[in-house]
């Protein structure tokens, strides 16, 4: 089994809300789900929608084809008929959606009418389309009464009852209304309860379940969830969460925290990042350890701002004047996130740098399942100078030089030692200074000594899919899924195979590992982008010198899906 | 005890004859008498020839971006509270690189004494206007003269309600080491406006014009009016009053922040176990 | 002569019963009874709810950047002081992330009218604090309640002196559209602060909150007087008072600027000819 | 002939008149000059010096060794007397710098009192300084009238007379206490006046002279000096310059001022530059004309802010959120900095894009000489569509596609017709849009079309040497003078070559003029630059996929200089 659902509406309709609460209602009952949504920058009206699919089997791209279409008004049906499946259905409130629409396909159900016929009102409309969808595939109303007891923000049994009795008189409509439903039965349960979660989660709870305590930023899509989930565990954690008057405070903010002693990070997207990139250049020469998440959006300027791109990779890599080192952590899935923000703090302090976890707003919003992620494989080593160690030293010099080019950090105040950092070029103590000699060793120490220990940090990417593939694609990031998704499509009638970078700077060491060769061997590696430039391929043929022989970029502000690159991937290897 | 000694730092690139000595030598008296210890105390700055102060103070130091000390200084202050944190800032620096900030760090009331070094000036980059330049004033980079009204520091931060307002003159040791013991014993945010002659580049207020023209408030001033606060900040011109314009007791924001009440939070253990729990919720 | 068709620009996206309707509106009107014609206008805006009117209006636009209007609103102005500039800018775009922009725009006095759709909140983001959400208030970044104390513009601008300060509502068309029109025919920087309703993420300053609250300022109001505006300004709670709250004259930048004197930049040709001439300093 | 003249002495002690007076009375007497500046960032005491290469032949770069070494302090001894030549001199003032200097290399020189002496009292030691230089060479101390003239602020006879008897006082002191006299003797001139340059100079002539007509800036070193010399014009030109608030402000006065219809320009150094980058991205979405200097500096934050540095290559070329069209223009010397200046203008105005013109502090302050630069050649065409043009037009779409991609550029105002301009992604009008097909034709439009375009705008780096190198040596920017005396000096005994780039991005088209071939025959390829990681050899291989067999990499905060340059091509050559 494998069902795509499609929630479409007006902004301020209530659609995310159906989405979610359908998404956790299959996975407790053991789905595999994989969401994703589409909306607009405004608060009211327009449109916009909320796709997910469910199956027994892992899932991990999104896909053009609908099996049911939930709309909650006209436009969501004129809109996305034409991509609902044979055997869809598409469930609409004849209210709403006027009569015109008939045939076998569409299935009037009032959800409005039958909310106020269960005894709760109009309001629960939402939790009438709920029911609709469990009765399709003939799973219980009664599943959702843990759901909703979770969504509901009044924790009132009254409402809930209400709710329940409307999600029941959805789901009765559709059994007994539905023509088609031998096509959607699926099993009560199929198996234990799921994980879902999504990027901006994984990045977040990564974040606390690495030790942040301080998070400073400034709203903007789709990086605004991040703070919003910190803020919610403040008073549990201890973290200070300040919003901070613009992006350049944030940032500087975050320097101050960490600086202070503790775990400290921001979070943007392009336009903001923008704003960070001299706070980025000091942290560089301050060797202050911090973790930026910056949330990639169609640019440039304003762009498309609630949508998907890839657009900043480069921007990312190179933003702030002068040379220094950084790490910059591309994760592609919820998982690959949660332990990426877990790396991007150790590596951070480990060598005193910035790092970034580098999303964008579809993995940011796309729910993922996974039978859970393993906290036991976070890495937590606090590598600060503390306390009795500290206070035992004779001397004390923020910037002493040594072998790994890592000088001892220690806590302002938790000794008599002095902790002196400068943006100015400086002396091992932290004074400025303005002598070559000195100059040129502190770059040693800051940049070479500390790149060469970088290199071994960045994990390989991973190669998935025939050993001796004769076609290649390469990506980085929240193509991830969709890449492998195809991958495994096509693997049947071609030898394909993908290579994809959740890390991608300093650049993994492919010439080591045989990798390169592979490439090299390979007749066509197809470079496949959500942007219109190609930066990874750029960054590839930078760090490597090697060329891709083709490339498929998206840059329309939407994810690519998995039947539209099967087709364009398929259109490449015509050309073998 | 603590001593002048402590604080010595490296030999000043200051100008001979620059305010910035007698402010430099304030402030290390200052520290002294309250008996801080350098290493209690963290000494942001930003860019300019005022935000070199603390290379030339024994402290610790996180210095700087031009006009970005403040959210600096607003990180480890909310990060622990415990530490005394200054700003020392130049009036480009301060009101106008970093202008944004000061309004949002008077807003917070955060815990951090901001002395700015206002020599009317860039001095650092060799003369142009800063926001505290006079009217018609002209240099290589304002040829017809300044168009834009000065700036006054004082007069926005009352109307910012900032709960401690007060100028001071490096010509006048006694009050400013006096405002800056008052500055640091005051809880929360506090503005000290420094009137420091840059004999290089300022040609116009030069030490002898602020000697002609600096006074100080009245002994029965009452520096908890608001209202006579803001009149009395207007005054710029044949006189200039100096000592504490606005004085008041406000929240501050590290008191009132849940996540400090058990301590800074550097000695604030991180509970790995605990943390673990949040993975519950994706189910 | 000018109509209000003339105006007409795309639908908006706003929330139905959102207070921007009503503003849009009434700066129609204003715009049709000064006869001013929508190719002299240029509206700057930055980025929000606030910030996308210039696409509902007909007229020249630059739009934006979230916090940068003013600036680019000098720049327009600076070149070409013959066109109506206006800024349509958010609590948030204008006094969070645009902050310094707006203490120097005051100072420069330039000629460009700021009206900013206070609503208290951050609309587009969903419903963070702003500068002037009021102490307290909580929102899901601001779990504990907004520590900050409350902006409050018209103090700001007060004591910045800027030359035109007004509140006003979006509630009282009438007022809304007569301080309009005055902005428009004061000679130089022009604030308005106007209280607009968020229907959607500002539950506490509703539009009833503001019925019940906003009045007039008497008619014998002297906004002429620097010490009573500043007062009235404070207020702010059971009653809140709209109006001009103070207004004088003030040479403006763009009639004092030697190179604009000729005329709108634009339109001053380019003597190649005598350009050539700088060379000569090089020998 | 070929001396080298260094002035060092404490900040503030006028040694940069006596530079700048020495360099400006040669070239007048018709000598080639090339000089270079060396100063702390302090405004008192510290070391700094003022370097003077002089010839009857063109000069063009830095070197090590000193003919003339004038020491206004004792620091000046100590640092450089190493660096004097065999039969060099010492000029110093035996009251400052004690007399244990003594020997036939130095000669006691007291400018204090012989300026005092000479009755104009001890403020115009300087000038006894400069007579002193001119003795040596047998110059007369009357050819400094002219150039004294130009330089006194107050235009004051006597002030003159005076100055002139204390350059005689110094001129007759060493024609009388010189042993070494026969080394430095020089024709009293050498042909007609030259032209005396140097790089911020040419920039800002080159801007007003292009007709840049609205410049906005924050003062950052060493970008200070356009906005002083623009400045200095306002009044002459109706140049319109304001001294911004912040960086973030001046990008955007200057997009503003773009948009009502002049040209417009800012400029910065790598920290101010970090906060226009979402200005920056701004301008590219908006499709507004703009002139952008960034005057390199040693970084990474506050750096070295008073020295010399090619590190921010990258980051100007991937600064900014999001995906849009740029030029970097990277001018080798004060006459490409010139035209570089002009062509900004003109491609920023043709295509509607952001042109930076790249520097870095050692071309900022570099003088050379030259006997013109042509303004016959500069380039001027309006490409605005202003007046009776645009009120004929029946429509007028801000954003109207065209097969260029450059729509047509309306002044506000000029007509009944509006001028929309959206940093959101928008219609061909200019209105918001969140459409997948017009934001593609859009990205087609402001990126693929006019990159198309701007390949061909773009000059092909020059080729100086042997046609068939074995060694090539490969730079851009401010490396050229350096680079162009190096392979000079060693074309004797090698087959070498250089190959600069004044013009970097777009990448100039290598393949399509057999250059990438010549490179590719090189045995060796040596890629020099002023900076820590090989910014532009990395730009190289991403644009190319050539890799560069070597490179000599200088981070110290100084210029490279002919001597050691020299001597590290010749190590690099042993290897062949
Ligand atoms: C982002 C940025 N812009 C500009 C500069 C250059 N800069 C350094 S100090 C300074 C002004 C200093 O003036 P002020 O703050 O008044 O300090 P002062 O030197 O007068 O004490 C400027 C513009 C910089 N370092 N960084
Ligand atoms: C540099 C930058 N930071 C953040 C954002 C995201 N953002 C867009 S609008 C907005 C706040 C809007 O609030 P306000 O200015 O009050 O306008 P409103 O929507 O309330 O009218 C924010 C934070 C952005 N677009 N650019
Ligand atoms: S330039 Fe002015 S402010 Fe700077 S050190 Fe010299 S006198 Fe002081
Ligand atoms: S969110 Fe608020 S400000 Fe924005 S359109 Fe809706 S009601 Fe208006
Ligand atoms: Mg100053
Ligand atoms: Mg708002």
């Amino acid at each position: 089994m494998d069902y795509t659902i499609l929630i479409g509406g007006e902004a301020g309709q209530g659609l995310q809300t159906v989405g979610a609460a359908l998404a956790r209602v299959l996975s407790r009952q053991g789905y595999h789900v994989f969401t994703h949504q589409d909306y607009m920058s405004r608060i009211r009206g327009g449109h916009n929608f909320y796709q997910i699919r469910v199956s027994e089997k892992p899932l991990c791209a999104s896909t053009d084809q609908i099996h049911i279409l939930v709309a909650l008004d006209r436009d969501t049906i004129i809109i996305h008929q034409d991509a609902l499946l044979e055997h869809g259905i598409i469930l609409h409130d004849p209210q709403a959606a006027a009569e015109e629409f008939s045939g076998d396909r569409f299935m009037a159900t009032p959800f409005v009418r039958l909310a106020e016929e269960s005894g709760g009102g109009k309001i629960m409309a939402n939790s009438v389309a709920i029911g609709a969808v469990l009765g399709l595939f003939g799973l219980s109303p009664e599943i959702m009464r843990e759901v909703l007891a979770d969504f509901l923000s009044k924790k009132n049994e009254e409402i809930l009852n209400q709710n329940l009795l409307a999600v029941k008189a959805g789901h009765d409509h559709s059994r007994r209304h539905c023509t088609r439903l031998q096509h959607f039965a699926v099993r009560q349960s199929a198996g234990k309860k799921l994980m879902l979660i999504n990027g901006t989660q994984a990045v977040a709870a990564g974040a606390l379940m690495s030790g942040c305590k301080f998070y400073a930023a400034y709203p903007m899509t789709p990086s605004t969830g991040i703070m919003v989930y910190l803020a919610g565990k403040s008073a549990e954690f201890n973290i200070v969460v300040e919003q901070a008057e613009d992006e350049i405070s944030a940032i500087n903010m975050a320097l101050g925290a960490s600086y202070a002693g503790v775990r400290a990070m921001t979070g943007t997207s392009g336009g903001g990042f923008a704003l960070m990139t001299e706070g980025l250049s000091r942290a560089g020469m301050t060797e202050t350890p911090l973790v930026i998440m910056e949330g990639q959006r169609p640019g440039p300027a304003t762009g498309l701002p609630t949508r998907t791109e890839q657009g900043d990779l480069s921007f990312v890599i190179h933003g702030g004047h002068g040379e220094f080192p950084r790490v910059v952590l591309t994760p592609g899935s919820p998982e690959q996130a949660f332990f990426a923000a877990n790396k991007a703090f150790d590596l951070a302090e480990k060598y005193q740098i910035p790092v970034f976890i580098l999303t964008d707003q579809y993995l940011a919003d796309t729910e993922w399942t996974y039978e859970g992620l393993d906290p036991e494989k976070l890495i937590y080593e606090d590598y600060r100078l503390r306390g009795g160690s500290l206070r035992g030293l004779a001397e004390y010099k923020r910037y002493a030089f040594t072998d790994s080019g890592i000088s001892p950090l220690a806590v302002p105040g938790d000794s008599t030692h002095l902790v002196v950092v400068d943006s100015d070029e400086h002396d091992e103590e932290g004074h400025i200074i303005e002598d070559a000699a000195t100059r040129v060793k502190m770059v040693h120490k800051r940049l070479f000594a500390k790149r060469a220990g970088l290199r071994a940090e960045i994990a390989l990417p991973v190669w998935h899919g025939d050993q001796e593939a004769r076609m290649v694609l390469l990506g980085f990031g929240s193509t991830l899924g969709v890449m492998r998704e195809v991958v495994d499509e096509l693997a049947g009638s071609s030898p394909i195979a993908m290579l994809h970078f959740s890390e991608v700077y300093p650049f993994p060491a492919l010439e080591e590992h045989g990798l390169l060769d592979r490439l090299r061997k390979a007749e066509q590696t197809i470079c496949i982008e959500n942007n219109a430039t190609g930066q990874f391929e750029r960054l590839l043929r930078a760090e490597t010198g090697f060329c891709c022989t083709g490339r498929i970029n998206r840059y329309d502000g939407r994810p690519f899906t998995l039947e539209s690159l099967v087709q364009q991937v398929r259109a490449q290897m015509a050309r073998m | 005890m603590v001593e002048l000694e402590d604080y010595k730092g490296q030999k000043p690139a200051w100008c001979p004859g620059c305010g910035n000595y007698s402010l430099i030598d304030t402030l290390k008296r200052t520290l002294v008498e309250l008996e801080i210890p350098p290493h209690r105390l963290v000494v942001v700055s930003g860019i300019g020839q005022a935000a070199k102060l603390p290379h030339y103070l024994r402290c610790n130091t996180f210095n700087g971006l031009h006009g970005r000390a403040l959210p600096v200084s607003t990180g480890v202050s909310m990060v622990n509270p415990e530490m005394l944190v200054l700003v020392t800032t130049g009036d480009g620096d301060c009101y106008g690189e970093g202008g944004n900030h000061l309004l949002h760090a008077i807003r917070r009331n955060i815990n951090v004494k901001l002395f700015v070094h206002d020599n009317q000036v860039y001095g650092l980059t060799k003369g142009q206007a800063s926001p505290t330049t006079m009217e018609g004033v002209k240099t290589k980079t304002q040829p017809f003269g300044v168009f834009s009204s000065q700036l006054n520091p004082l007069t926005l931060a009352i109307a910012l309600d900032c709960a401690f307002v007060a100028r001071g003159f490096t010509g006048d040791r006694p009050l400013l080491q006096a405002l800056m013991a008052a500055a640091i014993r005051h809880k929360g945010f506090a503005l000290i406006d420094i009137l420091q002659p840059c004999i290089t580049f300022n040609k116009v207020n030069t030490y002898k014009w602020y000697k002609e023209r600096v006074y100080p408030l009245e002994a029965d001033y009452d520096a908890t009016d608001r209202m006579t606060a803001f009149q009395r900040s207007l005054e710029w011109g044949e006189r200039i009053p100096t000592g504490i314009f606005y004085q008041h007791e406000k929240p501050v924001l590290t008191d009132m922040l849940p996540p400090l009440q058990p301590g800074p939070l550097p000695t604030q253990p991180f509970d790995r176990q605990a943390a673990k729990g949040v993975l519950r919720e994706f189910y």
